[in-house]
């Protein structure tokens, strides 16, 4: 057991910490300070960035154009994004639909689609979820039907985050409509320009525009467009799903915004007291840090024994409080920035009412109830976090 | 001791609660928030058909002399319906400082445009420096002539787009953290001198900030409490923390009503979500949280209008206390419940979220209000 | 509605008040505010105390020996005495097995069991729960068989509380093995002196001795003592159990308790600190106040809501927070006395050494740690308060 | 980074925990706290031939030299078995204390016996007046001929019944709270003058109060540190919460196994109460709390021997909060989820929840930690 960082760790930390240090525009860094979402373009400018200097698609195998970092320094690159704050790789492409391909998918899937991705010249979207199937995925109801060398696809996937700047969906959809739930579901990539698709906006309480539904009209996709076998989708979405264990946790985000909130707390706000004098609210963001190292060192953990091969084919106990814990952390330090704002929450975001004038109170107080609320969202995509206490008691527990 | 409405009480929940029913289902209020004032003056009107715009003035001054009862049941139900019109602070806040700080030919000057609808007045009295401290005024007023010149700005002025008139407080002498030596005046929105940036809020409401420079006022224009305006303004606040506590308890109680509903028809795996007794058992938490805020609710409005100052503003403090507490842990919950749909503007779970989270931050947040006890118990 | 206390009901809280000031034993009152339990010659004192002054049985008929005081009046009279603090009425008798006997008990069971109780010249315990019957209570595996003119009890029952000062137990036995659960149940009187009987105590966590096992072997009860029909016996404890709305909470016993904090935490301790400058403590201590005052509120709801015959026949959900509140403010007011009361919470009891020195750190620290484990006890007893959920959730909620 | 033991570790981690598995079973504890001593001197013994009683100590000075990491292992498998031996207070405190303070010589003359398990030394620093603060001292050592006196008090002094010495802290110069100016002492418990008032605790496990009146102290039994104690204190603290953070990891696992074994036997309405969903969130939530107390103890590991004070004593503060909030969480879900039975001393359960509270108040508070983090952050 050997609990520090290697030295080849803390250097290569440093390394990244340089690289991103020199390569992010700064203006995309105080955006994301303050809570605001990366925009498609500042995702696209990053990635390419980071393309050009072979760190866009970490995790692949190497012939594909991954690194080879080990996981502790896969952690660390994650990490030091999340710190600095960058914005994220879009997961769509590089972390989920990226591994189906190149695991499942033939020579002629990974040649086309695989390369766009690493680039972003190619944005995807998720089509899991669907108005009946929330936390029961496996609900699909979207149907696919072949006819020749088609799929005719009809049905409504939802909750589609960034549809509007997609090329490419990946979809699972009903091609066996006689088989149980989980069988009769097929992996398909359907092409967003296809006549048949169209997109619709959901609003959501933050002000933003993050997500959308998509519906399928008539729409044909080729049956080469269908990774592995007919019927098989479900085998891959669980594959998909279970390849998201690092990261989900958001250890990074969290520890940038207390450090922010380290920060703002010791200014004083505009009557003169600052937050950290504060003795509840103090307390509070004491209680959170600690929580907050505690999840840190849970995911080193989590990494550690992936490293080692533990629990191959079982889940890790500790493993599945990233997820729970990630999100409640995220959430308490939307909560600590709800409280030091005062009532400088209430004002609306004075863009959406198009003038120009300074904020009302603090510079970063618009964005605060904003990220509070759409952080709500945390704990209900992914597998809400009842959805992840019933697996823990199940899978784990054996109860 | 009795919790009972009366019968006049009740008539009067009843004719609110018919009113929200026919005037502001989701889809109506959706229109409502999109108009310029973002709110329905039509709606306000009805409310003055039904007295409510008169209800808290006394029957001497030509209103119906409403008590903290009745101001509770009007407020719980704009609550439920997430009504958006201007209530608490042009009626129940102005009112109270115009019950406790004007003279009876104030009184009688500002009063009828109120109660008929056809003027709004807004209290103005929050500063930038001053947190939730609404003693804390920096604002001056200097007697000049036959009046005062009045300089300085006002924040959160809720609902000031809208405003005819604001009733400013502004301090005579002293330093800005005195209690003593506060004024109040009535300043015409369209007075020379004034100027303010109105703005939407989070919750779908507007507020506003309001700048005064050189502004003359007129001595009658004074409010009759002189220089001593802090303990009016004091009661003030507690009336209205009562009444945003009954707000609160509306929005909430209505919120878990559509929550419960929602585990009965919502369907996962095979069956409703209402059957899985882990939802159950979180549906039940918000039940004793809800009991919780409306106790405390019935608390502020039993001591809203006590007479020992320091013994009100505890039992104020701890009823905002448990008010946010409630506001937060039942609004996570149920947006939790209802999953993503709670998160989009098509469904009503996400606005009641941000109402009271907005209500948490309105008149004192938990970290103020805990403050004021913990000094109190020093 | 008329949120103040009448004047007539002022004054009958100051008649309460003064009467507990006069004849309550200051000994007794010492003990209780230390967090220790009443000893059963402490309740007897009290109960005559009260009992001579008509106060021993105020909700009983008048005719019975009842005060007829409205609900309020009942309230105040329970809060002054948990707050002074009195030690209770000993409940098996008073509120459980008392009003099942005087409405569903026959002429002779009145006159033989009524008057015992209303002086605490009998003690009675309560034998409903079982080792295979805890949440699920009508799970009675205990028989009684008739033969003649008696029923030969066997079985056996758990956490009966004070059985060992017991001269009766009223008993939940099955009469009829072939009918559902909740049918075939009888309700029986048994004289601990009954030969078969045996009690074996429980030591509990907190050192004390309150519960007890009762073992019954051929056990011999007249058929007189069963009250009401053969095989109605869920109904009366149905009855029972329903009958105990106000007081559960035991507001006045937190609200004591938190008098107590207040007081304490004003004193230096030995570290000249005092734990009110502690904020973290003081937050604590003051949203536990918050949280009380809160609940008496609703307490004095359902009470006004009972005189007004309101949720006739369904349940008012102000008063099923009522027991899950009110565990939950007991538990939380003695680990606000564990905080206080630093590392001299690790000291046991001097008194189970057999010495007599001084107790190590305060005189009033030993007392803690125990009354901490004890308290654990109010969310399991009464109906656990996963059990109180289910109620809210089915009976109040519909789900 | 890795968070593999290695082989002489996992090796270590069977034997004490194949010794608890032997020698540890609950009846067999229950006849141990009947014991005069509290505890197993058998146990002690069987300690010592697994090497653990020498396990701290370097092998200069004749030990195994195990860090952090081996007593980690050890007192977790302590914890998993609630064992009562004083290994915490007798081994890990003194002999860190011993690592940091003393000269080879004095080691020499003071370790043979600790590791052959024939005499007990107890760490003795606490003050009534001192809280959990370990550099409070009002015990006073005076300078007297060849050697010191002695005079004053010490409380809570963990298994000081049993032992044959005490390493006493006292102060040669300064006021009470002064950083500088500790000494520490090795006091035989039958030195003249000294005198101690043995009790239980309410885990089972025992204490003294130690009074010392005009003890004479030899020189070379002053520490070799000298006047400037107060570092080889606080590095001992911090070891130290490093240990019984381990121990809390390993009673927390072994009371959530348990827990859960009982959630799939325990029957009700017809079925083991395990499958109710309600009961699997909440023992689920165990889980989460479970790992991040265990994350913390790793960490506290980690950081116990690191040798920036400022940062060691942030880190062992941390560990301590989460391990006192997921001792307080669990032991209490765990006793609710068992019922009244876990509330009977005939169960381990209850007892587990005696020993977590009480670790919760040993070593520092959640209060004392946070106030040391707080002033720490200012």
């Amino acid at each position: 057991m050997d609990l520090q960082f290697t030295a080849e760790e803390e250097d290569f930390r440093q390394e990244v910490r340089a690289f991103i240090k020199d390569h992010l525009p700064e203006r995309i860094r105080r955006h994301l300070i303050e809570g605001r979402s990366a925009s498609k373009d500042d995702i696209v400018e990053w990635t390419r960035i980071l393309y050009k200097k072979g760190w866009s698609t970490p995790r692949w195998p190497v012939e594909l154009g991954g690194t080879g970092w080990s996981a502790i320094k896969q952690y660390i690159f994650l990490e030091e994004g999340l710190a600095a704050p960058a914005p994220e790789l879009l997961p769509f492409g590089v972390s989920m639909v990226g591994p189906v391909i190149y695991t499942f998918g033939n020579a002629a899937q990974k040649a086309r689609y695989l390369p766009p991705i690493a680039n972003l010249d190619e944005w995807w979207c998720q089509g899991f979820s669907e108005p009946g199937a929330g936390s029961d995925l496996a609900a699909v109801a979207t149907r696919a039907v072949r006819q020749g060398d088609h799929y005719v696809v009809n049905g409504q996937k939802t909750w589609t985050t960034y549809a509007q700047h997609a090329d490419w969906i990946f979809c699972l959809c009903r091609t066996d409509t006689g088989a149980k739930k989980q069988e009769g579901i097929s992996f398909l990539l359907i092409d967003m320009k296809s006549p048949g698709i169209a997109v619709r906006p959901i609003q959501t309480i933050d002000g933003g525009h993050e997500i959308n539904e998509v519906f399928f009209d008539e729409v044909k996709v080729p049956v080469d467009n269908r990774v592995g076998e007919e019927n098989k989708g479900w085998d891959y979405a669980k594959f998909l799903l279970s390849n998201e264990r690092v990261g989900i946790a958001r250890v990074g985000t969290s520890k940038a915004r207390l450090r922010r909130l380290r920060e703002l707390a010791a200014i004083a706000g505009p009557d003169g007291r600052r937050a950290i004098d504060r003795p509840r609210f103090r307390d509070r963001l004491i209680e959170t840090e600690i929580a907050l190292k505690a999840l840190e060192i849970t995911q080193l953990r989590v990494l550690s024994d992936e490293a080692a091969g533990k629990f191959k084919g079982r889940p890790n106990p500790a493993s599945s409080v990233l997820k729970i814990r990630g999100s409640e952390l995220q959430q308490a330090t939307s909560e600590l920035l709800l409280d030091i704002v005062g009532p400088y929450a209430l004002p609306a975001q004075q863009s959406t009412d198009g003038r120009n004038e300074p904020p009302v109170g603090p510079d970063w107080a618009d964005a605060v109830a904003p990220l509070y609320f759409n952080l709500r969202k945390v704990s209900i995509y992914g597998g809400s976090n009842e959805i992840q206490r019933n697996i823990i008691a199940k899978a784990i527990l054996g109860l | 001791m009795n919790f009972d409405l009366n019968d006049e009480q009740r008539l009067l929940a009843e004719s609110v609660s018919r009113l929200m029913m026919d005037r502001y289902d989701f889809n109506q209020r959706k229109i409502y928030t999109m108009s310029e004032e973002g709110f329905s003056p039509a709606m306000w009107q009805a409310y003055g058909e039904l007295g409510l715009l008169a209800l808290p003035f006394s029957e001497d001054d030509g209103g119906i002399g409403g008590g903290p009862v009745e101001i509770m049941i009007v407020m719980e139900e704009i609550g439920r319906a997430l009504a958006l019109e201007p209530y608490l602070p042009h009626i129940v806040m102005s009112a109270s400082l115009l019950r406790h700080a004007a003279s009876p030919e104030q009184r009688a000057h500002l009063l009828p445009g109120m109660m008929d609808g056809t003027r709004h007045i807004a209290p103005a009295l929050g500063e930038m420096t001053g947190g939730y401290d609404l003693s804390h005024v920096r604002t001056t007023a200097r007697e000049e002539g036959a009046g005062f010149r009045l300089d300085g700005a006002k924040t959160l002025v809720l609902h000031g787009g809208c405003a005819h008139a604001f009733l400013v407080s502004a301090r005579l002498q002293g330093r800005p953290e005195d209690q003593q030596g506060i004024g109040l005046f009535v300043v015409e929105a369209d007075d020379k001198g004034v100027s303010y940036r109105p703005y939407r809020t989070q919750d779908g409401q507007s507020a506003a900030e309001l700048m005064l420079a050189d502004v003359r006022v007129a001595k009658d224009m004074m409010l009759a409490c002189g220089s001593d305006a802090a303990p009016a303004i004091a009661r003030m606040a507690d009336e209205a923390i009562a009444a945003i506590a009954a707000e609160a308890v509306g929005a909430i109680d209505s919120l878990v009503k559509g929550t419960v509903d929602y585990l009965k028809v919502r369907k996962q795996f095979g069956q409703v979500i209402g059957n899985f007794q882990a939802l159950q058992h979180r549906a039940a938490d918000m039940v004793v949280e809800l009991e919780q805020a409306r106790s405390m609710a019935l608390y502020a409005t039993m001591m809203s209008r006590h007479e020992d100052a320091i013994a009100r503003a505890a039992a104020m403090s701890s009823a905002k206390v448990q008010i946010n507490r409630s506001a937060r842990l039942i609004a996570q919950a149920c947006v939790q419940l209802h999953g993503g749909i709670g998160m989009t503007m098509e469904h009503p779970a996400g606005h009641y979220m941000k109402r009271l989270t907005m209500i948490e931050k309105t008149l004192g947040d938990s970290d103020f209000h805990m403050d004021r006890l913990a000094s109190a118990a020093k």
